[in-house]
Parts: structure tokens; C-alpha cells; sequence
């Protein structure tokens, strides 16, 4: 099984034709996942890589009906557009890698897209991966490999360290979700988390959380309070950050009282999660919890 | 982007949000013809972004114009919690009947804006929220319809304020969710809003956290970055950087990486200088920018750059590098650990370059605190 | 059954305290409908004929959970703040009775409500009413007795008529549905129709029309195409209405082409709807149709 | 409320949609100054609101200034389409490279806003959309978003125009819309929006519907309504009214009944003199004022009363009758028709003063029919 993305995902990427954009539709495409259109508005009529660039959604929607999910790669102003033109066009999921989108655009974004029962991942994030499946984003694929381990994160490139451990071990991913390092993200640990729980496959779930807000608090939370069914292995980032000062993006900083690292851990402990306390540390929890399991 | 006092006040005038007269002053001078032009006792604050600014004596009541002068005199040639006054403002002293706190502030878990409001104001919010629970009130906003009216019938019950400045609050209430949504805000906040003897209600601190990704619908606060040091610099160069007390320079892509690099160091007793994130996609000049900036530090002993290239190119990664330890001499060194695309590639010109790239972040790190050490 | 109302319902009454508000809460009492709440802001804490006024549509929830449904009297200008509060306060069912109503606000709050699955009969309608179990609207309750005939109607007295008529003759309603007479409406033609049509107590259907607007011409293309399994029979005012003229309110008007009585009674005739041209000849039709039929 | 061509340009050139220039004359002397002004070969068109202006010699163009004066007097001093000239726009002519249709309009069927655009304007549009509803693009708004940037963008390439013109083009569609939205139009349209020969875009012609249930938020449109005759009256006394040819009053409450109850009568062989509804909950001072109204019209020879009583009263609606029927005297004779609340106490008013009321709405129409052709 594995969630949100498989063998029956068909792509559009909106953006296709950027730098970036062009860059990770062939990267996509080399992955094997469906990419079957690209949407850059005046540009429709064009081809990349072989697949069809279209002026608007609808375009490429009516001519490849099977398309249920986009990737957006727009820039930042414009990527409220784009989620507006991707829902009405009755897209089911959104992939937002851009990053640096107005906090406001947002939420509204989210909540049009949820008022209408469409998933979005991100904005500010790496995509989902499934590997052997699909790649619906922008992590390298072959740093991934399939296998029983779901994984959810706030951070691009240090799910893709944590990855590379488990794939090395052996074990691989079911999916690996990046939900994306904003203050506000479409899908949450919360929901993901819910997801992999009801995943066959899924055998343990991998975390990694970063110091601001209490998103991992309140998974934590859930997980305790509803007694969460398979291994949790839970890494944090930002143990020596200093408070007040936002470490690289919006969303990885401990404000008003708010988000140290310390209140996570405990949480997560506090919920049986077991939290490793180096990446490197994670693939060694798992193979110990998962001692026996096939991948 | 927080904004000084001063702005945000601007900002609550021309959002007809009532304030107390107010004048920003840059000089002992000023500072005298501001308290004289007000008139009696006035509040000196210093102009600063730092929180707990009160408390840290960046804020003093004069009762003469000539002591108005004196403190602002102290204020400007020092510095509050470690940050350098540049300007106060100098406001007439109000007399309190009672306080209020409103803000309205983007809340994570609910996805949304919230509305906070509560009856006893000036205190620390937080400190509030945990004590007193009840005594705040939180509505969250609806981004498509926007603050209802409804939402605000609540919150005037909620003050069991009566009269005028009933009205006044309903009236400061919408102009502050106006300014908060217009101006793309993280934080909108009256604290105190106060309520006169006289009956009128008056914010005494005005406080706005603008949103930097939305700068680019603001032109007029899209100015350039004025501070010194390494962050600002690093600003100005566009990464995201923090600076710390340590000797090793850390240069990192991705928040989550380059944080997860600093929290590695520190575990193996080593000292982070700093926090780089290039970011994704960072071009040989990009990486070569961000390793002389920190390599160029007087306190950086070792440089550790630990790179998971994804869009990133490790090759373009590694000339970068190259070039810079080649500008900077001083027998600074330099930690690789790079892993992805193009990773033989950006191998090869390191080893040629006499840098060594390693395998695992652990093992890089531990290299970084031994270096740092024998230094 | 019924459709809409029954005896699960629970009302509250935003703008209970008005003239109006206060007449046909009473009314509506009187009736047997379970109306266990008003809200009027600033007269929280009084009582009306025993049942208590809240401040918010929130408070009245809180202490009645059971409410379930909302009927709307405020002034015009306040009735989307209204559908606002009471949608966010997790109701149901709106019936809006207020009348001019600025169009836009009515396309906003209408499409605020769909997207959180909340039903809104009105604005400027009657109401609802289930002979013998709730009455949640503003028509005159003893018109009405329980039987097998489901109305739906964009007029209200009119509705008053034919009603009587159905009574006298002693088939009664099952549930009798004032859509409103505004050019736009919460539910409509066809998914009252939908309603009936799953409704088992209801033998045949009702509609009442009007000039104005393409919703009759609709109704019967939903008929025509899906076969709808009950009889039908409408009556459509307006045959001598002038073009171009409002007649008594803004939806009632042929424009642009569109919306004439000729139009109307053609597509529902070729859709199998029995059409009356007088009032009283819906009973008739209607006696006909069912005979042998036990109410 | 429709607003008169030159109210619809003033407020397009409000929100930034560029007009011709025009000039509003209501004399002949203000005709021929203002094509002296203008210039050249202008175009004098009649402001009424009835459609189909062109056809009926209310649009005419004049080569001199004289023959503008000339033409502004004909029509000021006449009548389209029955309706009398009050004021005339004088406009310069225009060369056309091309004709679009642009409008905002609400559709009922969608529950929302709908953008229509077209690159053959000029034309009927209902005509366009039977021959070839290809040519026209019809897209949807959602109104918790507004219109969006992609369904702009879907316009602009639907024109096939390009150059400075789609620049020009988006702008127009971006006002228009924000008029709409602003105003609470029911209609906002354009109708040719011209392309000229300089690449320029310009709109000809302007037509907007406020909202009339939205007037409370636009109080310059608020003004009394100025018209005479039974409409206007009737409006102003707050009912909802339309005069028809014939010699039968008629009252009723609730538009479809009221409808339903004319319909009656033209079906019993009378002919109904109007059309007035008195609403819901009419008082018995509303009850007499209405029928004193239509009891005081000429050529009204019957009232034909048709009430169903739910919020309304029967003894009110009886009191407000019996009142009416003492000050109009005449001869004119009035059925009543009532059911409903309080019906008992209403019939014994109506029979103590000598009205009798009827049972059914049939024989209540037979009545007044039979009544009609004997008076």
C-alpha cells in the first residue's frame, strides 16, 4: 500500500517550465512517476521532456482526465492562484514545494482546499515520496527504497539523512511525507500519522520534528491519548538553538514561550515515542524495535 | 519583520486606531522640544525590538521637559538588553482607569488568525494564559469571510465594558483585524489598551510583527536591512543565519540539517560559531559567499559544512568551497560532509584541492571539535 | 417521514425578540415545534413565552445541545453575520424567513454554508413545515394536516392556497417546503425534489412556480432525465405578468428572455409534470392522481 | 435599480474602466456646447432606461455641433420607447477596429457571479449565446475568493488579442469586477468595449443594476424615486406595484398569490389594471393606503382584495378596506377574498359595512369579472 502517492497518482506539475521547475518534472519523470502535464500560463502548446505544457489546469485536466494530483512549483506570490485554479479544477491532492508564500495566502489557501476535501502537503516542503512508485516532489528518489517505515518531517534535507540511514539498513519507506517547515502546513504530523496507522505496510513510523510551535506536542498528544498502534521513533531538531531567533525558516522558532525543544521530547517520551537524540541514532532505534520485521 | 514602536503606532493612526500623542526623538535635543511640545509628565521609551523592554529600563516616566532630555540622552548613547538605541519616543503620561489586551496573531494548530482578548492587560500575555486561562478570550478568524460581526458582538460581551467605550472597542477591534490582514501580519497587538478616566480607550503600546514572505506587497517596509554583524550581513546576502558564541562555523541546506549540524557539534563538545542555511539550490558563488562570510569571522576556527544535495549539486558545492578557503589563508580549516547529486564529482575536486570530504555527519562533527581544539 | 423537519427537530430563533421574531416563536410554540431557544444580542438572560434568550447562537447551543436547526428573522442586513454565527455554531438546517436580503451577501453565506454541509432553506420564504411534528417557518400551521403530498414552492401565501385545498380534500401534506421567492435560493426545485422522491410517505410532489429565472425549466430537465418516480403536479404563476416588470419581488421577472410562464409550463408538460392552470385545480389533478390512495 | 448610462459611466471612470469622454446635456444649449467642446462628429444618446435604446432612434450621430443641438432637442422634447428623455450624453465618435462584451453579472442557476466575455461585441448577447454560444466565455466566481488570477488569465487568452491591449484588458476585467463586488451590482456590462484603431480599449457604453436590497450600503443611490404615475407612487408608499391596461384592481399579499390572483382574472375574462402586492404583515393604515391608491385610478372600476392571512391580520386588512371604500367614492366596487388569522373577526367588519367577502379565489374572480363589465 503505502499513502497519498502510488501507482495510481497522475501529475501535473503547475510551473513546469521554470528553472526549478523543468529541473525536477525530468528528475520526476526520470523516477518514473506519471508526470502526464505541465501548466505555464502562455506557454501552453509547448512540450518538455516529452510531456505537454498547458496554458491552465482545466486544459490539462481535459485532456489527461486520470490527473488527481499537482505539484506546484510557481513562485511564491503566485501560488495562492495556483491552489485556487488546482481545486477548482477538482484536483484531490496538492504538493506545494515553493517556499517563502505569505502566511496569510495560506490560510486561506488551506482552508478553501480543505472546505472542498482536498489534501495539500506543504507549502515549503521536499513533496511525498513512495518509493518504486511514485515521487511527487523534489527529494533525490534513489536515496529511498521501499520498505516498511513511514516517515513524517518538518525538514527537507534532514529527512533525507534520516532516509538514507534506513534505506542503508535495509529496512526503506513506505512513504515519506515532508510536510514542509511553515508555521502553517497543510497536512500535519496529526494527520499523517493517522494515515501510516491504517497503512498494512507500514510498520514503524519515523518523525522529525523541529524546535517552534506544538506540532509535535500535540502529536504527541494524540499518540498518547489514543494509543497509537505501531513504534514512533522521533528525532528533533534545534536542541541548542537559541530562543527568539528563527533558524532558517518561520516555522523553526521558540517564541513566547513556545517550542523549545525540551517541552517536545518530554511530550513525545511522555507518549512512548521513542526519540533519538542524533539522526544517525534513529535507523538504530528502528532496527532494534524492528528486529525480526521483513521489509 | 517586527516593527519599532514608533511604526506601529504610525500604523494604528492611520488605521484610526486611537494613541497617545506621541514624537520620536533621535537626540537629547529633540527629545526636550518632544516633552515640551506635549506638555507635564511624559513616558521616554526606547525605540527597540527586543521583548521586556520595560523591565530592562527602556522605558521611564519625566516629570520636566529637561529630565525628558536627560533620559533620553542615556537611552540613545546605550544600549536595552544588548540591542543599541537608536531613537525614543517621548508620549504624554496617561492615567489608567483600567487595562485591556487585545491582539490578533496567527495561531499554528487552528490554521487560522485568532482574535485575543482579555480584561486585564499590560500583564505578560503568556503569563496570563497560563494562570488565568479564563480571563482570555480567543475567537479564531475565518480567512474567507474574515472577522464576523458576530465575532465581535462576542468579544464586547466578553469585556463587560458598557457605555461609549463599548463602541470605541468595536470600532479598534475591526480596524485592528483591517490592519492585520492589509498588512499581511503575524502579530497585530495593543498592550495595554487603556481605558481613561475620562472614558476613553487609548493603546499605550502598539506592537505588529509583519510577514517577511509578504514584503513584497508592502514596498514601503521592503527597505534594506540597516543592521551590522554577521546576521544582518548574512541577511543581505540572503541566508538565513544566526550567530553564536562559538569557534565552528557551521554552513548547512535546509533548516532542519544545518540545525540538526549544530545540535551534533554541541553534542561532541564542540562550539557553534553560527547558523547558515544556503538553502536549496545554492550555486558554487552562493556557497562560496557563505563560506567567506563565516570563514572571514574572527572567532571561526573551523568551518563545517555538511550538504545533503538534493537540487543542490555537490560538485558546485565543492568549487564554491574551494575558492573561498583559498581567499581566506589564516589556517582556518574546513570540514566537508556532502552526500547526492553529483557527490563523485564534488569529491574529486576537493580531494584535489586538499580538502577531505567524510562520510557521516557524526564523524564530520567529531573532526570539526578536534580541529577546533588543537587550533 | 417528511423530508427537512420532523421531530427531531430543535430550534433556535436568531431575532427572537422582534415583533415578528416574538410572533412566530409563539406561533410556532403553539404549534408543538420544539423551540427551545432565541438570540437576540444584548437581551441575553430575558425569557420569551418560557423559553430563554441567549446573547449568542453559541451560548444557546452550549446549553441546549440538542439544537439542530435555526430559524432566521433578523433585518436584512444582518441575516449573513446570522448564517455566519449559526454555521459556525454547528447547526444543520437554516431557515432564512427575512426578505430583501442584498444578493451578494446571500451568494457568499449560501456558498459558506454548502462547503460546510449545512442546509439553508430561504432567504425570503415561509419556511418548512411537517403537519403534526414541526413547524419551522412563518405559515399558518392549521392550513396544513398530515397526509401524502410533498410541496415545494417559491411562493409563500400561494403556497397557503394550494395547501388548503389539499387539506380540504383531505390528502394532506407530508412536508410542505418554501424555497423563497429571491432570484437565489438555498435549496432548490431539484434537491427538494431529490428529498421527496426518497421520502416513502410521500406519494406525489407539488410544485409551485413562478415566472423568473430558469429553476422550473430545470426541475423538469431533472424530472425528464432521471425519470423521477412520483407524480408531479405544478402550478406556475405569472401568465399574464408583463416582461420586464419585477413582480413583487426580484425574482419574480422576465428578463433578458428568460423565465417566461410559455417556457416554463412546455418544459414541465414535456417532463411528465401534470400542470394546473388555476390554483384549485391542483387538487383536483391531485385526487386524481392519487386516488386510491390512503392518505 | 438600473442606473442611466451616464451614472454607469461615472462610476466606471470611478474604478478605472475607461470611457469616451462624454458630457451630460439635459438642453439644447448644453448639447451644442458640449459638442463644440468635444469636437467633431459626436454621438447624442437619449438617457432612458428602457432597452433596446438604439433601434428606437434614441442613439443618433451628429457631424456639426448645430446638428448635436438639434438632435438633443428632438429628443429631450420626446419619448423612447414611451419613456420621456430627461437628459441626453453627447460622446465623440469613435472609429472601431474590433467589438468585445464584457460583463459581471450574477447567475441564478450557479448561486454565484459570473464572468461573460465575448469577442464579438456590439450584438444582443442573448442572441450571440443561442446562434453561437462557442464565442462567448462564461466562468464562474467563487465570491469567498473573489475572481481569481487563472480565471483572469483564461479571459485574456480567450480574446486572442494580445500586445498592450490584454494589459489594458486585464485591468478592465480587474475593476470591473471590484465595481461589481463594491457597489453589489446585479449587472455591471460593457457593451461594445471597443478596440481602436490606436490599440486603445474603450467602453462605449455602460450599463449597471445595483441591488436594490443593497441600496442601505450605497446611500448616494438612495434618493427618492423621482418618476410619476401609479408605479412611482406606489413604490414610494412601499409597494411593490406594476400597471397593467385593464379595469380591475388588484391587491393581494405575497407576489406569487398576487400573481396567481391576476392570472385568475384574465383567465375569468377580466383585465386586471395591476399588479400590487402589500407584502407580508401589512397593517390596516398599509391596507388602506393601498386600496386607496388603486380605488382613486381612473380607469380602476373593480378592487378584486385576495388575502391569505398568516403574519397579516384579516381584521386589519377589513378596517383598512372599509376606510378606503368611505373616502373613494365613485361607484367603484370591491371583492374581498381573505383567509386565514383572525378571518372571522375580519368578515364581520367587511359584512357590518356592507362588503361581503367570498370564499374561493374562483368566485372571487368571477365576481370582480362580472362586476367590471357591469359598472
Amino acid at each position: 500500500m503505502a499513502i497519498l502517492v502510488g501507482s495510481g497518482t497522475a501529475v501535473v506539475v503547475q510551473g513546469a517550465t521554470g528553472r526549478q521547475g523543468a529541473f525536477h518534472t525530468r528528475s520526476m519523470l526520470q523516477y518514473g512517476t506519471k508526470v502526464l502535464a505541465g501548466v505555464t500560463p502562455m506557454k501552453g502548446g509547448q512540450r518538455l521532456d516529452g510531456i505537454p505544457i498547458y496554458n491552465t489546469v482545466e486544459e490539462a485536466v481535459r485532456s489527461h482526465p486520470e490527473i488527481n494530483t499537482s505539484l506546484i512549483m510557481v513562485p511564491a506570490p503566485n501560488v495562492a492562484d495556483a491552489v485556487y485554479e488546482a481545486v477548482d479544477a477538482g484536483l484531490r491532492l496538492l504538493v506545494i514545494i515553493t517556499e517563502h508564500v505569505p502566511i496569510h495566502d495560506t490560510i486561506s489557501f488551506l482552508r478553501y482546499a480543505r472546505l472542498h476535501g482536498v489534501e495539500v502537503v506543504g507549502p515549503n516542503c521536499p513533496g511525498v515520496i513512495t518509493p518504486g512508485e511514485a515521487k511527487v516532489g523534489i527529494m533525490p528518489g534513489h536515496i529511498f527504497r521501499r520498505g516498511v517505515v513511514g516517515m513524517v518531517s518538518r525538514s527537507g534535507t534532514l529527512t533525507y539523512e534520516i532516509a538514507y540511514g534506513i534505506s542503508k539498513l535495509g529496512l526503506g519507506q513506505t512513504t515519506a511525507v515532508g510536510i514542509g517547515g511553515d508555521p502553517i502546513t497543510g497536512l500535519d504530523f496529526i494527520e499523517v500519522l493517522t494515515m501510516f496507522e491504517k497503512d498494512n505496510d507500514t510498520k514503524a513510523v519515523v518523525l522529525i520534528g523541529e524546535i517552534g510551535g506544538d506540532m509535535e506536542e500535540r502529536a504527541a498528544e494524540y499518540i498518547r491519548v489514543r494509543g497509537f498502534k505501531k513504534p514512533v521513533v522521533a528525532y528533533v531538531a534545534g536542541v541548542t538553538a537559541p530562543p527568539e531567533k528563527r533558524m532558517g525558516h518561520a516555522g523553526a522558532i521558540i517564541s513566547m514561550g513556545m517550542g523549545d525543544y525540551e517541552s517536545k521530547v518530554k511530550a513525545l517520551r511522555s507518549a512512548g515515542v521513542h526519540v533519538a537524540s542524533t539522526p544517525s541514532e534513529v535507523s538504530t532505534l528502528l532496527s532494534k524495535l524492528l528486529a525480526g520485521v521483513k521489509a | 519583520m517586527k516593527l519599532y514602536e514608533y511604526q506601529a503606532r504610525q500604523l494604528f493612526q492611520a488605521y484610526g486606531i486611537p494613541v497617545t500623542p506621541f514624537k520620536v526623538a533621535r537626540s537629547v535635543e529633540e527629545a526636550v522640544r518632544a516633552a515640551e511640545e506635549l506638555g507635564g509628565r511624559v513616558v521616554v521609551k526606547a525605540q527597540v525590538l527586543v521583548a521586556g523592554r520595560g523591565k530592562a529600563g527602556g522605558v521611564k516616566v519625566a516629570e520636566t521637559s529637561e529630565a525628558a532630555g536627560r533620559l533620553a540622552g542615556e537611552m540613545l548613547a546605550g544600549t536595552v538588553k544588548g540591542e543599541k538605541v537608536r531613537s525614543v519616543i517621548v508620549t504624554p503620561y496617561q492615567t489608567i482607569e483600567k487595562e485591556l489586551y487585545l491582539a490578533i496573531t496567527v495561531e499554528r494548530s487552528r490554521r487560522s488568525a485568532v482574535m485575543i482578548l482579555s480584561a486585564e492587560g499590560g500583564v505578560e500575555i503568556e503569563e496570563l494564559a497560563r494562570i488565568s486561562p479564563e480571563k482570555l478570550l480567543k475567537i479564531g478568524i475565518d480567512p474567507l469571510i474574515g472577522l464576523s460581526q458576530y465575532q465581535v458582538r462576542k468579544a464586547l460581551l466578553f469585556t463587560s465594558l458598557s457605555g461609549q467605550p463599548v463602541k470605541t472597542l468595536e470600532e479598534i477591534i475591526k480596524n485592528l483585524y483591517r490592519l492585520f490582514r492589509d498588512m499581511d501580519c503575524e502579530l497585530a497587538e495593543i498592550n495595554p489598551l487603556a481605558l481613561t478616566p475620562e472614558g476613553g480607550l487609548v493603546a499605550l503600546d502598539a506592537k505588529i510583527i509583519l510577514d517577511d514572505n509578504a514584503l513584497f506587497r508592502h514596498a514601503e517596509f521592503m527597505r534594506m536591512d540597516e543592521g551590522e554583524g554577521f546576521e544582518a550581513e548574512a541577511r543581505r546576502l540572503g541566508f538565513s543565519a544566526v550567530e553564536l558564541d562559538g569557534d565552528i562555523g557551521i554552513i548547512g541546506n535546509g533548516a532542519g540539517l544545518t540545525m540538526a549540524t549544530m545540535d551534533m557539534v554541541k553534542l561532541k563538545g564542540g562550539r557553534p560559531a553560527n547558523f547558515l542555511d544556503v538553502g536549496g539550490g545554492a550555486s558554487e558563488e552562493v556557497v562560496e559567499k557563505a563560506a567567506y562570510l563565516i570563514l572571514s569571522h574572527p572567532r571561526v576556527k573551523v568551518l563545517f559544512v555538511n550538504i545533503l544535495a538534493g537540487i543542490t549539486r555537490c560538485d558546485e558545492v565543492a568549487r564554491g568551497l574551494v575558492k573561498a578557503s583559498r581567499e581566506v589563508g589564516g589556517g582556518k580549516k574546513i570540514v566537508v560532509r556532502m552526500m547526492g547529486t553529483n557527490e563523485e564529482e564534488g569529491r574529486k575536486i576537493l580531494v584535489d584541492s586538499g580538502l577531505y570530504p567524510l562520510d557521516s555527519m557524526e564523524e564530520a562533527a567529531e573532526k570539526a571539535v578536534q580541529l577546533a581544539r588543537s587550533v
